[in-house]
């Protein structure tokens, strides 16, 4: 029982998942969604997206695990996850007390591994499945399958056989077409698209003389990485026909708006969370504000408009 | 307890040594809630760089007026920009955050080094409150490090002090003088905040004999919410967050440094 | 006859090319050298690289050229320059007068033309061959010569047939694999490389609902892209043999010394020209403050200090 | 003329209405040079956001303090930013920029708009220093825009005033009031300074009569010293780059508005 917000005038849709608001919560910089609870009402957020999870149990990468770059981050969290076992018998029964769609993003090591997961995880409660293809920060974490559009293409093609929830295609920004990517994951049958993932990066103590993160590199996010983003989203809007999910240094309404008029369908917050742990509710509130100055009347109207044959 | 997002106005900073800054801010929220320990996570600019709030801990409250009291040294971008702050200034605050000292003990000792003191004044006000006066040792680099003294003055009980280059107090680190204090009193707590080694051997001579010994680990916070894993950590059993389980924790659930 | 600096402490050499110190300037950002007299003086600067070069006159892009986005800028001037002739006859007499390196940063539309241009340019005052493969700001610029190994390698070669002058070949970061490039330009027989160009990014203008940019999409530059520049050249140094010219958003000595580290033989910078023109010298004075306090007696001891094997 | 790298010290800011303020700073090399019609580069930061500095007109030096006066729009990041500059900030300046206005006329008309209006004061000044009072005419929408004719009291002849809602002077933009003011003198030379359709409109009725015409172009800038070419345009007959061969052009020397 789905209750409208805003006059339904943000609702989207993403291959079938309804989205009351068009803001999700970007994998791994919103937790499993509980730990905003004092700053925003979750059922204002378009859809939780959940940390990575994993089949087992992961601890993640050693070290330091997150350091400051100019107008972002880099990070090598390296997917730590309690495992699919206790997301599904702790973490979801919590989160159902929401009415808010859930994404549960996934990783693995083998296309059948992705297959596996998502089956388990085709219970209620779980709305869709986003396959993170494109870690950087672990060795089995699915950045060969994000940067190679056969491998992508196998994996998706095992997580489509395997449940009936939406499957959302996550991919890496590291890539010399992310159009080719895209068409990839959408011939294999993905539904939708979510970009971008980080960027690959480092950051060297100089007094050390050593990588300052753990794992030696990791992933950039942040207003730094928007450009590549909007881009991204901006070329692959224009190369297939699934909807996408756009995302990446995300801090604001305006910067929202952005990547609708590029061909995003829906926006995720990402590290901006970290600094307003309200924004994804309150991102709303900007957006129509901007349809009622542009005189835009559905969020559904606005999606691509600045593209070149709109 | 509530986590606020809040903004904050700053009423006034004082200078305590040449890299050592105290700024209050008006926070009544948070003020009203924080507890010793714990810590705030604080904006410094609305620009994109730097980008990620700071966390700082709480070094005192005055509920009544609405005031939050953090002691900061300068280190780098954010502290830099923060000791730029002036009176009338607003910055947003995330807090209060995380899990701070257990404050049932009747004759506690505070072991601090650095800003590693600042939450140890906040508790420090807490038993005084309760009408316990803890006893403190603090080590320093140098003599003009110790200003923290002063700071405790009226606080403490007996304040035991020692420096690297003996310009103050007995010459060494805390380990210095730790045993003699351990010996000569029964202290049913120790409290140890300050650099990671320090924390170490402090609790290990601590554990050694059977006192309980709370430390307050610092790890390189995203979120400060629990979100990030950005500070997660390996416990005894247990993957600990720093910024949620902590940052105080009982020495013996620590297993990393 | 040439003047060593810093007693020669900061002296490095790109292949034969000898530079008093490792700082050169990114091409497009420091004009022709010659606008920034007044801050600096070039002959402290290491060599000085100048704005890309084609065979004809070019007027570049039409429309805003530039606009900044957090911590970095997106440009799409388009490769306007006066051409070969003019550069050749009234640019080059004039940087002759000071005795400092000259690169000449060049593009072309077809292997055959960056042969013929490198030709050109093989005369007494240039002092290498800077090959532009990565501007994604014209159709012709050489972006696809930057992002496919093959076409890469035959731009290459043909370049170094027509000249004896240093050849340098300048990656695009905008590829799935860095190394897989550098080691294509190894093999066709560069002696150098640069890394890395801008990142190809773009802007909305929500307002107007177009691209900000007259080229719709620029190339992004600035301490934002410097995560994953060191990045690049952390992993580039571990797969060649080449020295490398490492580049993107370094801002201050600190942030040059990381690219040493990561094994760059010599440094560009770019943006940060714009906001202090006078940083190409003043650099110099902070690499060799950082030397002193850890004891490093040349800057070659420094090259590749933080890589695995260092 | 050397262009300088400079930090300045921030002396003084006055709000002129809700929108724009002027700012002193003393920067004596830069306003011991500086020439009506040029600018200067301000960087708002030490930070890297916002990273570019900002071109902003000279509006006026006082050669003997040292100091120079900016007046700007609070448009965005970079302006917000310098709103909130105290006494005492410094600034890091790169000026004098560009080229300047050509300043022999004897009967000079100026037509402005904006911040347009900005650099044409300090061209005021320069006049009122030989003697000459210009002829001043100026637009805005309404009459809060027009607060420039206090900062023109005194340092002009005649001032004429539209506003396009009609609040002050004459209603409609400045082409309501320039064939009537055209034909009331013989003015030797026009200067204009404004929004680029004002700039088009002016110098198109301007040359039409023969009488000479500048006009100072407006063009987004990423170095401001003829490096980057983010400012380049197209001349008659040539590219021109807006930071280095103007801002100040004649009239019939541009191709592009
Ligand atoms: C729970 C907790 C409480 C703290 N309380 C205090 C306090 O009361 N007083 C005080 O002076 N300092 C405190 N710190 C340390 C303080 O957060 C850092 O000194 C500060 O963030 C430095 O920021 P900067 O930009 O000035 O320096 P930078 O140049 O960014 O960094 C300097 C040092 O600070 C560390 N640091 C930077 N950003 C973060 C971050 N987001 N999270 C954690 N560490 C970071 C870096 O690892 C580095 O070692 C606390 C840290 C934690 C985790
Ligand atoms: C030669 C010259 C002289 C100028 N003189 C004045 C003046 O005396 N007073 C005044 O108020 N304004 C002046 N301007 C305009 C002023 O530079 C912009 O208003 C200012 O840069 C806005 O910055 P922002 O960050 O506040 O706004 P933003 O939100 O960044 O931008 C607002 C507007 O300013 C323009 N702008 C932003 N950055 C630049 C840049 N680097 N170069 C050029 N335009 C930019 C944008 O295109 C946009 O239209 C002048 C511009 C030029 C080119
Ligand atoms: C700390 C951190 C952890 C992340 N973990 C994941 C993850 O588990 N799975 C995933 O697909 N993406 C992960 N990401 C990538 C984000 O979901 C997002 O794609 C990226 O950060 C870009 O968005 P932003 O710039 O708004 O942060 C993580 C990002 C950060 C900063
Ligand atoms: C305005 C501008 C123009 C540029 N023009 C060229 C060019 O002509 N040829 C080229 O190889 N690179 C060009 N570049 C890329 C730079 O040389 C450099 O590789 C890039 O900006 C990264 O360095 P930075 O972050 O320090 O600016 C240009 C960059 C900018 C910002
Ligand atoms: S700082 Fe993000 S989980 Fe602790
Ligand atoms: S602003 Fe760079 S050339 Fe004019």
């Amino acid at each position: 029982m789905v209750r409208w917000l805003y006059h339904n005038r943000l609702a989207t849709d993403i291959a079938g998942l309804k989205m009351k608001t068009p803001v999700t919560t970007a994998s791994g910089t919103f937790g499993f969604g509980l730990e905003f609870t004092d700053f925003l009402d979750l059922e204002k957020v378009g859809a939780i997206t959940v940390k990575g999870t994993t089949l087992a149990p992961r601890a993640g990468n050693k070290g330091q695990r997150i350091v400051e770059t100019p107008s972002g981050i880099l990070n090598c969290v390296g997917l730590e996850n309690p495992g699919s076992d206790v997301f599904l018998k702790e973490t979801l029964p919590q989160l159902r007390h929401y009415d808010v769609p859930v994404i549960v993003n996934i990783a693995a090591s083998s296309p059948e591994e992705y297959g596996e997961l998502a089956a388990k995880l085709d219970v209620d409660g779980v709305d869709a499945i986003e396959i993170n293809v494109s870690c950087p920060n672990v060795r089995d974490g699915g950045m060969v399958f994000g940067t190679d559009a056969r491998s992508l293409a196998r994996v998706v093609k095992q997580v489509r056989k395997q449940t009936d929830k939406v499957v959302i295609t996550k991919l890496s920004p590291n890539v010399t077409s992310i159009t080719d990517m895209a068409k990839a994951a959408e011939d294999a049958g993905t539904d939708a698209l979510s970009l971008i993932n980080t960027l690959l990066g480092m950051k060297i103590d100089i007094h050390r003389q050593r990588p300052v993160l753990g794992n030696v590199t990791g992933g950039l996010s942040g207003p730094a990485v928007r450009p590549v983003a909007v881009r991204m989203v901006y070329e692959t809007a224009r190369a297939v026909q699934v909807p996408i999910i756009g995302m990446g240094g995300i801090t604001c309404a305006d910067d929202a708006i952005e990547f609708f008029l590029a061909g995003a369908s829906a926006i995720a917050v990402g590290t901006e969370n970290f600094i307003n742990p309200a924004i994804a509710e309150t991102i709303c509130q900007g957006i129509l504000e901007y349809m009622d100055r542009h005189n835009i009347k559905k969020l559904k109207d606005m999606i691509g408009l600045a593209l070149p044959n709109a | 307890m509530t986590k606020h997002l809040t903004d904050a106005k700053v009423v006034g900073q004082r200078i305590l040594n040449a890299t050592t800054k105290e700024m209050d801010l008006i926070a009544p929220d948070i003020a009203a809630e924080a507890l010793p320990g714990q810590f705030v996570n604080v904006q410094v600019t609305r620009h994109t760089a730097p980008l990620l709030r700071r966390p700082l801990g709480v070094a005192g409250v005055d509920r009544e007026n609405g005031v939050l009291t953090l002691i900061y040294r300068i280190l780098g971008e954010a502290t830099h920009v923060l000791a730029e702050a002036c009176t009338g200034d607003v910055l947003s605050l995330v807090g209060p955050l995380g899990r701070g000292f257990e404050r049932s003990a009747q004759k506690p000792l505070f072991v601090g080094g650095g800003t590693g003191l600042a939450p140890l004044l906040y508790l420090a006000d807490d038993f005084c409150a309760r009408g316990i006066k803890p006893d403190v040792l603090m080590g320093g680099r140098t003599e003009t490090e110790l200003f923290w003294k002063d700071l405790f003055a009226g606080k403490a009980g007996k304040i035991g002090l020692t420096t690297d280059d003996g310009t103050l107090g007995a010459k060494g680190t805390v380990m210095a003088l730790l045993p003699e204090m351990l010996q000569a009193e029964q202290y049913d707590i120790v409290y140890v905040c300050g650099p990671a080694p320090m924390m170490k051997a402090v609790s290990a001579d601590v554990l050694a004999r059977k006192i309980p010994c709370q430390v307050s680990l610092e790890k390189y916070m995203g979120c400060g919410l629990g979100a990030c894993l950005s500070c997660s950590c390996q416990g005894v059993g247990r993957r600990i967050k720093v910024c949620k389980d902590g940052p105080v924790f009982w020495a013996q659930e620590v297993a990393e440094w």
